[in-house]
Order: structure tokens, then C-alpha cells, then sequence
């Protein structure tokens, strides 16, 4: 497994950051923004006010490292459910997302600039669309290239194969993402396959994969660089399993003490991506209580703007159900708005 | 007599037959020590093991590919699929292979297989996990399609489908898992296949639904009570088998009809109940026989879901319109 | 006007658009070299290369997955599954997925993609091959499903299914690949979706098809006109959009209707074409409307296939039940 | 990849052959029969006697050498369809296949005692089957193992995977035949997968994966008998990637002159494994003319009385249709039967 930063922060012997000490203090702005909006939705959620939400709690330096590898001017975010920070380090309003939760996703529109998909309700389906958008990519001579994610549990599925397997054969600028966080609901990793790596698959695509440490921001964002580099340079897919714990529930609705050894999330905490990075810097002298005062006060006015903004969008009415359908309605669905609005 | 929900119901159903028949095997996501997203499947590891209550991979067509293969080697399957939405993912392990194992061995391997799933809206649950999909099933024309529509039904027919020589799908009212308890049997019973329930009888009209939408039927014949008319709520139980004879007596002696389901109007199964019926009650029908189903769109945002869904309100309405008809 | 057969329509619709519009690839199981196992893509590799015309691997799911990428990378593509009973394998991809990215994304990515693939029993491939499963897509209502009877149709429906802003299933029958050649222009044209074809005209009955189907219809009117019988046959063209407004106005003038299809009786296409035609035309139905379909069976062995398929005669039989009703 | 003969039939350096020599003799008598009914079908499919048919032509020693690691009484064959000689070799009377292949497969039905499931239309759909009934034997507690057979193509489905990661969880005594034959139809093996090796793929599923040549009979066997011992001693699934060529059409429908090098098929042909492993019992004193024209001999009358008896089996009649769809009728099946007879 692939580290540059110990769990105490400290820089492994020999090891060169990949990212200058402004950039990783970015990177540690996403990764708080991330979880003080877990805490702040989670809230939400409890109040009725947000639906069903799934926390990123543990995983921030997997997907806020990885996420940094990439320029979204060009390059293509697929995302499964639980990468938030890369979604608005792409250029994803928070708002929007809240709306999403808040069963509005008519306002939750991706903006036209944002090279990203919807999040994917259905496992492992969004895999084969990220190959196909780096394959359009190639084929139009564009330079961008294609980062998806998804869980150990969605690697389970046949989509996560056909779509590896393809992106092998015409050597598809993209980096297939796999956040391992040992759990795909109640599912420990250890049912989930008897691989001891889930990087070895890669071989049997004719791509690179990597095991990283997934709480180690500095040496997700090199492996992640690295693919993204080879992905630009025209030589193909690459695999990354990034190793974290998922240190919450699954989503609101669950109860991991059902499933949990509690030892083994105690074991997670202390492996705290957060901390590490934080170590790293106060060792660096970039970090101290003044500056998480201040970086904690600036994301919470953040988060206050987002929620105030969600809140006051239109709600969403009725006539909605049948925009979007096709580009035109059929004249059945339109009979039916016609019956739905009473005009029937 | 105790009295169950639906969940509870079942799992009653899963406890009896597993201590019943050691041949009795559940797998699927999460279903051993969560005991399911929606806990039907709680306690049954601790109590038979973990070679009998398996958390598969996550992974939809191998869980059913591989309970026919276990169905083969001598054991009883039943499978867990989290909703009936992801059913898709093992769509091509469902229809053409269990449903057709039988035939395509010319009745060497019988396939004593049930998959359970939970169907339909109404909780707020994201796309795909609602999707009342039953119809496309039934255009599979080897799987029997058992809805239970209430905890005393869920019981029955459970232990019915576990028991069916042939693969049985299991489609289980998700917004109903939990609505009130009702009294269930302790002991061993089946609910036979194929006859429709009458779940309230009067003579203008006649409902027909299955799965939760029996539910909004009931609401609305009540509804329609305070206005003076009697209502016949039927409950089908079973799409595959069929019970034509219970609604075409109905309908013969109501003349008025309206078929009510979850899905999408279009070639949902209650075209299937109309065509039917057309063609059995002809010369009986005082109207057109109407359906009240969703509508033609995916299954909308959560905040919409109540818009869209079959509502007690557009029954009534449709009544109306057939009794002034 | 040159004369061609549907699969030299099929290629000729591929190679116009092809040169049109750049941004057109064509995707799937043996498509290039060999130019698919029906030759509907033969000589398209040559011409316009590998890179727009491709051998994928063999994955049903991941040529549907794929293409979506690909629409939303700015490409136009058209994906071939190799017979339309394999869409299973990717049936997560094209409802849930195909189908529905417009609206889950709120109009952010259309796609403009069409799948092709042929369907349809009577050249005794076996079993899953022939699956006539097209109302199992009407169910997931973000579709379009154009199914052509004829070279005529199969050229312009293709055109208009690839410049389609949605995404269109395009089922073209197998049985009729090669049975004769027509007169096809030369030239670009387009056949729009939901403008059902009256392909023979008659007052006493009312025949609706789609697909090969229409090929059945129209020899049962033959026999039906030597006994002095006059069926209008309408070829319904595409499921969606359903051109009602045509198969309504002519069973309001014949009074009687039968509809065929291929699939099995039960949830067929054919329930909702009943349906829909009792609640609009009832007023003027001198006997209930038919339905001859398969039988609700999986595909039977290959030397017992014409006695499972609609026929002819199944039809002519009907029809004079319907007179003397 | 494992050899232990070289094409020309010579053991190579310090190889000891797994199987005595009346075995190899037995072996190749079913190679030899395979061909032989490859010629007959196709020559009956010519003259319209037979449907659709898929020769084994070139892959004989793939099929045999795996085939001869199994025991019929206790163990499970899974074909895809290119595997004839293993469904002879387990039990399955010749003239019932051809029954099948004459649309008659309501005579072809597998007898009770023969465990092996109906070959696979649906490519890839077998895969869960066969770890299906693996893992219900070990559950059972008998010690039989599952053969499954597949090609490279269909390995490209979502199915393979499934399959494959869920036999490593529960260690399913399954083993995974990968035929390579190099094409899919007209599809070659280089666009079917970037891996440089499909056995690679084992790793990623926690079992061990061989490449073997598939046209070494003895080398096919011995990998294979490893497998099967490993699987019976309870040490779970193993992931077979024999390297072969298919030397004749697809099936009899198909014409690969519009696709294939001839040159690719000729040096195919220098590598033909019937003719490797005449030459190294011909070494062995155990080949001669003589022998040839006692077995094909033998051979032909074998056919001869499959093709009689076949053409003497009961036609089917058309109320068969509705046998063996349930265990009994639905009303509306009833009736439907009805009207089909006539008795409606
Ligand atoms: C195809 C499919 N099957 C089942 C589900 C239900 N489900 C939602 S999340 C989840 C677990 C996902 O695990 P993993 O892929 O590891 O992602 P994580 O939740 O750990 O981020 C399951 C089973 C689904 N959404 N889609
Ligand atoms: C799911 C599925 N997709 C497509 C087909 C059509 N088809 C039949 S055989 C074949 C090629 C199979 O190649 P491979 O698995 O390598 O086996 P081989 O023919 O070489 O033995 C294809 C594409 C099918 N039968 N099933
Ligand atoms: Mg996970
Ligand atoms: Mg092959």
C-alpha cells in the first residue's frame, strides 16, 4: 500500500510531497468543509428538513486527494454518492446539492460549465458512462480526462467489469476510483471478496492499479496524479484502490452498532485523515488553533449562505413530473400533465 | 391469536420454514447480521447460522444466477434482492434463466426457487429502489408473481412460494412493512396461488389492484361509501397465476370497473386486467373499464411522489366519472 | 427508385446519416469486419473506419453504458445488440439508465442514442435469440420504441430515430431481413414517430401489428378478402409515442378489432392497445377485441416454433369468431 | 504458459506426463470422435437435417484434457456449447445432442443420472449456475466439484465477474474453464480485453489463475487435475485460461474468410492438438496406422448408430409446448393449451 504520510503526519522516509503547502492547506479546507457539512446535514436530516444522507465522514482525504488531481476545465467528474468535496471542488454548488437532498433536484440542475454527472442511486451503473465519456474524449481529439468513483461493494457488480474491460480495449482516458472504506452498507470487505487486493484486478484489464492509503491525502493526490498524467498522455485507464473507513453510518438511515465491531472503528479514528493532515502542516508550521479557528468559521459561514440559498428556492410543483421526460411530450403524457393540472 | 406487520410477518414465515425444511437458504445484501435494510430477515444468522443466512456480494444477477445453480445441487433458495428496482441488474438471470430452467431441461431441474423484494413508493426512497415494475415480469411467461397486500397474506403466501415447486417472485408493499398490525396465525399455513382476495364487496363498482394499491382502494371505497356507493375491492394476490374468474364475476354483476396499480400506465399489468375482462365480461359492461395507475414518467423527485402515485382522491374521481357515464 | 430488402435499408440509413453527421459512431458485437451477423453493417468499417465503426467486447451492458458516455461527450451513437433477447444482459442500462438521464439530470443531458437489434421468431435461431420483449420497455416510460415492417420504414424511421433527441430502441424483424425488396428513394428522408401506417383499408374489421406481426396481419386479410371480408390492417409503427387517434378512429368505423403481436398473450403490447381502444371506442364495439398472440410459454423448441407463433389462420379464426359474435 | 509437449509431440525437458498412456489413448479417442462429429454434423446441417451447429474443430485437447479430470459420478459439467466430447465423456448419450441440434431437445432431455446442465445460449449466464451448485455441495457436505466451461468472449460479461468473485467468498469448489480460442465470433481476442492474460484475472478474485496450452492434452489435464483436487479439498475455485484456436467456422451459419488471415488459420493448423498427441504416442509405441483405422472405424459405427437412433426418436408434437413450463398449468396455460389442440 502505497503512503507518504504516516498516521502521526510525519513524512515517510525519503518521501517527497507531491504538493506544495499551499495546495495541501486547500485540500485540508475541502476535507473540514466536507465534514462540517456531514455534521450540519446529518442535523438537518434529524429535523426533517433533508431526506436520506449519506456522510463522507473518514473519507475525505480519498476523495478530496484524488479530486485535486484534476482541472475541470477539461476533465470529467463521475461520481457515485459519496464524494460531495469533489463534486464542489468541480464547480458544484453546495446549494444545489442541499436542494437535491431536500427532494428538489429541479433546482438541483447542474450548472451548463460543470463537467460532472448526477450523483448514481444504482451501483456501479455510472462506470460504464465514464468510459464512454473518455472514449468520446479520444475520439474528438479533446484532452480531458474521466474520474469516477464508487465503493468496494459497487466493484462487486458486472458493470464495474464490462466497464474496466472496455476502457482496457480502446485505452479510455479515464481513472476508475474505488473508495474502499470496509463496509458497502453492513457488507464487511472481507465478505465483499476473496481478492486479497482489489487493485490486482487491473491486471486483467491491461491497466495499472495501485493500493493506496486512502487517509493519506499527499499520497492519494500522487497516485491520482499519476493516472490522471497517463490518462492525458494518451496511454489509458488506470485503477486506484484507496483504503479508508468509513467512520459513520451508511446513510440516515442506518444503525451500524447492528453490524460494528466498536474496537474497530476506535482503530479508524486514530487514523483520522483530518488529523493527519493537520499534523503535517503543524509540523510544517502552516497550522495552528488560530488558523482552524479561522478556517472553521469561514466553512460555517459557508455552509449558513448555502443552506439560507436552498432554502429559499421555488419549491418544486407539480406540472414538473413531466418536464424533462423527452424533449417534447408524447401526446399520451401530455393528456396526463393535462389530467394531473386538472385541465383534463 | 398474535398480531404481526408485515415485516413481522415475514419473518415469521422465514423462521417456520427454515426450521422446517433444513434444505431452507437465504442469501442476499445485508441480510445476515442487519437482518436486512428493512429487518425481515433479523435474527435468523444467530439462529441458523451463517451457512444458512448468507450476506451475498453485492451483486444482483449472482445472487439469483447462483441460488438456481444451489436450487440444482438439492437446496431451497430464497433470495433477497435489496429492492425490486435492482432487479434489473440480474434481469437476464430472472426470466430467462430461472423462469426457464424447467423448460429448457425439459423438466430435468425444477427450480424450487422464491426471490423476495420490496416494491412501490410513497416513503420518499430515491429513483430506481420504488419502481413497480411487475408487469415486465410477467412478460416472462415462467415465474409465478405473488404480491401480498397484508401481514396475513405475507405469512401465507410466503410459506406457499418457499414451498411452490416452480421459482416464485416475491414482491412485497414496502410502504406497507410496517402500517399497523393485524392478526396472524402463529402456526403453519399457505394462501394458495392463483385466488384472488375480495376484500370488500358492494354492487356499483369494481376495484381491482394488488400490492399497496389495494390499500389506496380500500381508502377510496370508503370514501366512496359516504357518497352512497358500494364498492368490490379485490385484491389479486398472484398476477401469474391469474384468478380471471373471481373479477369476471364481479365485474359481470358490478358492470363498472377500475383497475388501480404503481406503475406507469402504459403497458402496466392493468392492461392486462382490462383486456381481459373486455374480452370475458363484454356484454355486461355499463362503462368502459378505466385504470388509475402513475403516470408516464419516471418515477419523479421525492417531493412530487405523492403527485404522481395512484391516489385515493383519483379513484374516487374516476368512479364518478363512470357512474355518470 | 432502387429497390431494397430491410437490412440494404438498415445499411443505406447507416451510411447517409454516417456521412452527414461525423459525430455518429457506430458500437457493438461484430459490427465492423464482419459487418454484423445480419450484414446490416457491411462495408461501414471500410468506409468510415475503425474508429467510428466498433467491435466492442462482448457486454451487452457496457455497449448501452457506453453509448450514454459517449452522447454525453457530444457523440451520436448507435449501438447494435447483437438480438434484442440480450438486451437483458444490459437491461440496467436502458430503461433505468438510457432512459431516464434526461430527467434525472433535469434536462442537462439528453441523449440522443439509438439502440438497434433485431427480434422475432420463425427462422428457428434458439431460445432468448427471438424474445419479442417490447412491452417489458414501454413500461419504462423515457423510451422510444420504433419497430419498421418494411424497407420503406426501416430506412426513414432510422434516420429519424438517430436524429431523435431521445433515445430510441429500434427493433427491426428478423424474419423479414431479406423477405424481398421494395422501392426505397435514393435519397434522405425521414418516417416521424407516432403516425401509425394504414397498410390496407377495409370496413369490417380492424387488424393492428406491429413489427413482422404486420406481415401475419396482412396474409390473413388476403384469406379474409377470398371470403369476402374487409380488414383494414394498421401498423402501428412505434409503441411510443402510440398513434391512437388512428387505431381508434378506424375500430369506431369497423366495430371490431383484433391486435397480434409475437410475444406472449399475457402483458403483451396487445393488453394495452385493448385497453386503451375499449376506453375510446367503446361506444362503438359490436364484439370485445381480440388478441392472438404466443402463448404463454417460453420460446419453444425450434420444430415446434409455427405452431407457437401468431399465424395466419390463428388470425383468419379469430376474426370469424368476431363476425359471428 | 504451461506445456509439457511441444507441438511436435515431445515432452519437454523433464516433464512427467500426468496421465499413464492408455489414458492419453482414451483421450484421443474422444478427440478423435469430437472431429469426427464435427465433420458429420456439419455435412447433416448442409443438407438441412440438422439446425445451427458449432464445430469443436482445434480445441479438442482443451475440452478433453479438462473432461478427463472429472468424475462423472460425483462431480458437475457446466458447458457453454463448444464443448461436446465433455458432455459424451460425462454421460450424455450422442444421439440426444443431436436431437437437440434437430430441434428436438424434448427427447434430448439429460438423463437422471448424469449431472451436467443443459449447454448455454445466454453466454456467461452459465457462470452463477455453476457456483451456485458448487457452493450448495459444500453446504451439503459432498465432495463433488463443478467444471464450467466458457469462451474469452463471453468472459467479457458482467456475469464472469459475479461469478467469479462470489465462488472466491464462499470458496466454491468450482473450476473455471476459459477456452481462449481467439475469437468471438469475428471478434479477435485482441478486442475482447487489454489484459495480457486472462488467467491474470484470478487475483482479483483470491484464486489461483494458470495459462495453459490448450492444445496439449497433458498439460490441459494436469493443470485441470489440480484444480479439481484443490476444489475437492475444500481450498475453493480456480480460474483456467487455456490458449487454443478455434481452426473452423463460428458456427454453421458463419463464414470467416470475411474476417480471418489465412495465414493466422494455417499456422493455427501447425499447431493442431490431435496431431500432437498421435505423434507423441507414436513415440511411445502406442500409435500406428493400424490403430488409426481400428478407431475411426469404431468411430464412424459410433456415429452412425447416434444418427439412427435419433432419426428413429419420437417427433415432437406440438402439445409439448406446454410441457414443463410449471409443474402444473395456470388456467389461462390450460386454455391456451385448449385452443392450440382444438379443444377450445
Ligand atoms: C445496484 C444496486 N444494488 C443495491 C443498492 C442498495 N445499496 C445502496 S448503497 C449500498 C452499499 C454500497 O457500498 P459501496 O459500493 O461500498 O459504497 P459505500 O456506501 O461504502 O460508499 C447498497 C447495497 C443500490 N443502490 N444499487
Ligand atoms: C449474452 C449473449 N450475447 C451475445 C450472444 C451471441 N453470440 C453467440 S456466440 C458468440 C461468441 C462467443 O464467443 P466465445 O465466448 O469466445 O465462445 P466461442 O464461440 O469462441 O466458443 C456471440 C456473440 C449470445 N449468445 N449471448
Ligand atoms: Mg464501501
Ligand atoms: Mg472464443
Amino acid at each position: 500500500m502505497f503512503q507518504l504520510l504516516d498516521p502521526a503526519g510525519r513524512l515517510r522516509n525519503g518521501a517527497k510531497p507531491p504538493l506544495d503547502d499551499e495546495f495541501v492547506l486547500e485540500g485540508l479546507r475541502w476535507m473540514l468543509l466536507s465534514r462540517a457539512i456531514d455534521a450540519r446535514a446529518t442535523a438537518l436530516q434529524r429535523q426533517g428538513r433533508l431526506g436520506v444522507f449519506s456522510p463522507v465522514l473518514g473519507q475525505e482525504a480519498a476523495v478530496v486527494g484524488s479530486a485535486l488531481a484534476l482541472d475541470p476545465s477539461r476533465d470529467w467528474l463521475v461520481p457515485q454518492y459519496r464524494e460531495l468535496p469533489a463534486m464542489l471542488m468541480h464547480g458544484y454548488p453546495l446549494h444545489k446539492h442541499l436542494l437535491n437532498l431536500m427532494g428538489n433536484p429541479v433546482e438541483g440542475r447542474i450548472p451548463d460549465d460543470v463537467l460532472m454527472l448526477p450523483t448514481q442511486v444504482a451501483l456501479a451503473a455510472q462506470l460504464p458512462h465514464a468510459v464512454g465519456i473518455a472514449w468520446g474524449l479520444k475520439l474528438q481529439g479533446k484532452d480531458g480526462v474521466v474520474m469516477t468513483y464508487f465503493g468496494e461493494g459497487a466493484s462487486s457488480e458486472g458493470d464495474f467489469h464490462e466497464a474496466c474491460n472496455l476502457a482496457g480495449v480502446v485505452k479510455a482516458p479515464v481513472v476508475f476510483f474505488l473508495q474502499n472504506n470496509n463496509w458497502a452498507i453492513s457488507t464487511p470487505r472481507q465478505l465483499q471478496s476473496g481478492a486479497a487486493s482489489l487493485a490486482d484486478r487491473a491486471a486483467g484489464y491491461g491497466m495499472p492499479g495501485v493500493q493506496v492509503d486512502g487517509n493519506d491525502l499527499l499520497a492519494v493526490n500522487q497516485v491520482s496524479r499519476e493516472a490522471v498524467a497517463r490518462a492525458r498522455a494518451g496511454e489509458g485507464p488506470s485503477l486506484i484502490e484507496a483504503i479508508t473507513y468509513r467512520m459513520s453510518f451508511h446513510n440516515t438511515t442506518d444503525n451500524p452498532s447492528k453490524y460494528q465491531d466498536p474496537a474497530e472503528l476506535e482503530a479508524a479514528r486514530a487514523r483520522d485523515p483530518i488529523a493527519r493532515v493537520q499534523a503535517y502542516l503543524k509540523g510544517r508550521g502552516m497550522w495552528d488553533e488560530k488558523r482552524e479557528q479561522e478556517f472553521e468559521q469561514a466553512i460555517s459561514e459557508e455552509i449558513d449562505a448555502a443552506v439560507a440559498k436552498a432554502q429559499k428556492a421555488p419549491v418544486p410543483n407539480r406540472s414538473q413530473i413531466f418536464d424533462n421526460v423527452f424533449a417534447e411530450l408524447t401526446p399520451r403524457q401530455a393528456a396526463q400533465r393535462r389530467e394531473l393540472l386538472g385541465e383534463g | 391469536m398474535p398480531e404481526m406487520n408485515i415485516i413481522e410477518a415475514i419473518r415469521d414465515a422465514l423462521t417456520l420454514e427454515m426450521t422446517r425444511d433444513e434444505r431452507v437458504i437465504v442469501l442476499g445484501l445485508d441480510v445476515g447480521r442487519l437482518g436486512g435494510v428493512f429487518r425481515t430477515t433479523d435474527g435468523l444468522q444467530e439462529r441458523f447460522g451463517k451457512d444458512r443466512v448468507v450476506d451475498t456480494p453485492l451483486a444482483e444477477a449472482v445472487i439469483i444466477g447462483s441460488a438456481i445453480g444451489l436450487a440444482i445441487s438439492g437446496m431451497v433458495p430464497v433470495a433477497e434482492i435489496q429492492f425490486l428496482g435492482f432487479t434489473h441488474q440480474a434481469f437476464h438471470q430472472m426470466g430467462a434463466q430461472l423462469g426457464r430452467f424447467r423448460y429448457r431441461s425439459r423438466g430435468r431441474f425444477p427450480l424450487p426457487v422464491t426471490v423476495r423484494a420490496p416494491m412501490g413508493g410513497g416513503t420518499k426512497t430515491p429513483e430506481f429502489h420504488p419502481d413497480a415494475i411487475e408487469a415486465q415480469f410477467v412478460q416472462y411467461p415462467a415465474l409465478k408473481i405473488a404480491l401480498p397486500s397484508n401481514p396475513y397474506d405475507a405469512k401465507g403466501m410466503l410459506l406457499q412460494a418457499i414451498r411452490d415447486p416452480d421459482p416464485v417472485l416475491f414482491i412485497e408493499p414496502e410502504r406497507l412493512y410496517r402500517k399497523g398490525r393485524a392478526e396472524v396465525p402463529a402456526e403453519d399455513y399457505t394462501v394458495p396461488f392463483g385466488k384472488a382476495r375480495i376484500a370488500r364487496e358492494g354492487k356499483d363498482v369494481t376495484l381491482v389492484a394488488w400490492s399497496a394499491a389495494v390499500e389506496v382502494c380500500e381508502r377510496a371505497a370508503e370514501q366512496l361509501a359516504t357518497e352512497g356507493v358500494q364498492a368490490t375491492v379485490i385484491d389479486l394476490r398472484t398476477l401469474v397465476p391469474l384468478d380471471e374468474e373471481t373479477i369476471v364475476k364481479s365485474v359481470e354483476s358490478t358492470g363498472r370497473c377500475v383497475v388501480v396499480h404503481e406503475a406507469p400506465l402504459s403497458a402496466g399489468f392493468g392492461a392486462e386486467i382490462v383486456a381481459t375482462l373486455q374480452e370475458n365480461a363484454f356484454y355486461s359492461l355499463d362503462a368502459p373499464i378505466a385504470r388509475v395507475a402513475s403516470y408516464d414518467t419516471p418515477y419523479p423527485p421525492a417531493s412530487l411522489e405523492s403527485h404522481w402515485l395512484p391516489s385515493p382522491e383519483r379513484v374516487v374521481r374516476q368512479v364518478r366519472k363512470l357512474l355518470s357515464a
